[in-house]
């Protein structure tokens, strides 16, 4: 089923969902979420060229969190302490978009230009009784602020690489996955989730393993409620030709 | 000649000053308490009531602006460095620091959901937000300055629409609370680059 | 909201202008006649009776002047901006200027990620900064003055420590390579997006 979804230039993974909610006509909440879980994956799966590598994790954050969902809705016992901590999605994008409905109210503000003005400066030169150096100020002083400039700019000149390293991607985690079944033949969800070292990587470990179950590379078994799940190789082999899809 | 009133010193200091000041450095430039200061600047607000001039409040800065209704005249006599159009990010960035502000970036980030380190720095070098002085978990704090909300033609960010519900609102304590207060270690960071691009 | 009465209108050219105004150019930017604008002064001058501002006219110009009684407390304002110590970001405006000066303020601005045009002023006001002769891409360029060379015991800015390292600093320079007016296009940012992510 051939699906094309129309929205506007996106920020950011919240103005995406948002988005997709306001265009349903929908409230938000729990179920709307999940009924745009799909759209929000396919396309985030669809615009990924366009979506700047240092955002990316946070795409994949927000559609963890969405398939996460509705995975629990469909296996109510499926519970991941990391994808289970903090406000939920909807308290998150309803405080969101109370934001964005003030922002438009700002910009029109802003563009009415009803403008305050303070006093004009006098004329600099006209003040100058004479050269008044600053006390306290030695070439040491100098010193240490310009290395204080340089250091702070650092994190600035970098953005863009740190960014793109910081972008786990869901192939890395399948390769990882993969290797690890290799070694063990199986293996737990909480010992796979328990090597994650932040949420977004929580998040794409998540997503890589129910794309391996999907694609049935692997399956997964739980022998009881509450009980951790199992994940057992299937048909190993099938990774090397995999292409994943996102979910 | 009567000695001056402290409305009327402060008036002075606001006029000659042309500039933003702390109501602490009124009240050691009238040698008075901060309470005076306070209570002489409602005065001194009633007082302008009629007038073309207004008394505009940017966290604990004051200064004197013109009315929003003479922008069109005044902008005849005077430049306006920061006009231009606000893009969407920069727009959601303000509007959350406007109602919600002084904020770190984590914080910006929490409620936008998306990387905010470049347009702050953005927003920054237009004047339109700025870094304080003090710091909160480490991190520095940013609000809207002056000029954003002069040229708002507010008073303050609390004439903003809806300000206190915004403001207050509960949603926006459970979304910042979720905040991490360790962000991973420079060392951290590296480690976890490593194996990430192996 | 009622139109703005003509005192009004020049109450807030005077204010904001902060400079003398003729008569006339007043009647012209209020759209009135001489005899309008000479009649709304007087009445200007009455509402300002009891405040700290006052009407001072000179030939036939007219500006906003605090009362005499408050000179000291002015001067004291003036003063505070003019000696003392500098502020933070003054402090690291002319340190920049200093080790990779002369530069323009855009430059100085992307340095420091902060808006950057008061305090460039004030660090004038102090004849610690000047601006040069010249220009780059229509912007002035700024740097340290001989002044303040000398105040450090220096005979010129190549004596500061570390000097050379500190001035060829690749984190400055890529920062001032950002300027340039041709940032990565969408295609090209696409592209990284795609190789990093495949």
């Amino acid at each position: 089923m051939p699906v094309t979804y129309k929205v506007d230039k996106f920020e950011g993974p919240l103005d995406l969902l948002l988005q997709l909610i306001e265009r349903e006509e929908l409230d938000i909440t729990e179920v709307s979420l999940t009924k745009v879980a799909d759209q929000f994956v396919a396309y985030v799966r669809k615009q990924q060229d366009k979506i700047l590598p240092e955002e990316l994790a946070d795409f994949l954050v927000i559609a963890a969190r969405l398939v996460y969902m509705k995975s629990r809705m469909l296996l109510p016992e499926f519970l991941d302490q990391e994808l289970e901590e903090g406000p939920d999605l909807a308290t998150q994008l309803r405080l969101y978009q109370q934001f964005v409905h003030a922002s438009h109210e700002i910009n029109r503000m802003w563009n009415r230009s009803h403008v305050s003005f303070p006093r004009e400066r006098k004329p600099v030169r006209s003040l100058t009784a004479a050269f008044a150096p600053p006390p306290g100020v030695t070439v040491d002083i100098l010193r240490e602020v310009m290395q204080i400039v340089i250091d702070r700019l650092a994190p600035v000149a970098k953005i863009p690489e740190a960014a793109l390293k910081r972008v786990i991607t869901i192939q890395d985690k399948i390769r990882e996955l993969g290797d690890r079944l290799r070694k063990h033949a199986k293996l737990t969800f909480a010992n796979f989730m328990g090597r994650v070292r932040d949420k977004s990587e929580a998040v794409v470990s998540f997503l890589a393993l129910l794309e391996l179950v999907k694609q049935r590379v692997v399956t997964v078994e739980q022998k009881d409620m509450f009980e951790d799940i199992e994940i057992a190789a299937h048909d190993l082999d099938r990774l090397a030709d995999l292409q994943p899809e996102f979910v | 000649m009567a000695t001056p009133s402290l409305e009327s010193k402060i008036e002075a200091v606001l006029f000659a000053g042309a500039r933003p000041f702390t109501v602490k450095r009124l009240a050691e430039l009238c040698e008075v308490s901060l309470k005076d200061v306070e209570e002489a600047l409602d005065g001194l607000e009633k007082q302008l009531e009629n007038t073309a001039v207004m008394i505009q409040r940017a966290g604990n800065e004051v200064q004197f602006v013109t009315r929003p209704e003479h922008a069109k005249l005044v902008q005849q006599v005077v430049r306006d460095e920061i006009m231009g159009e606000l893009s969407r990010p920069s727009l959601e960035a303000l509007t959350i620091l406007a109602y919600r502000g002084p904020l770190t970036r984590p914080e910006i980030e929490q409620i936008r959901g998306v990387h905010s380190s470049i347009i702050l720095r953005n927003l920054m070098m237009r004047g339109l937000v700025e870094e304080k002085e003090d710091s909160r978990l480490g991190q520095p704090i940013y609000s809207v300055t002056f000029d954003f909300i002069r040229h708002l033609g507010l008073k303050g960010v609390d004439g903003l629409p809806d300000y206190d519900e915004l403001r207050g609102n509960q949603n926006v304590e459970d979304v910042l609370k979720d905040l991490d207060p360790e962000p991973l270690t420079k060392a951290e960071n590296a480690e976890a680059t490593k194996r990430m691009t192996v």
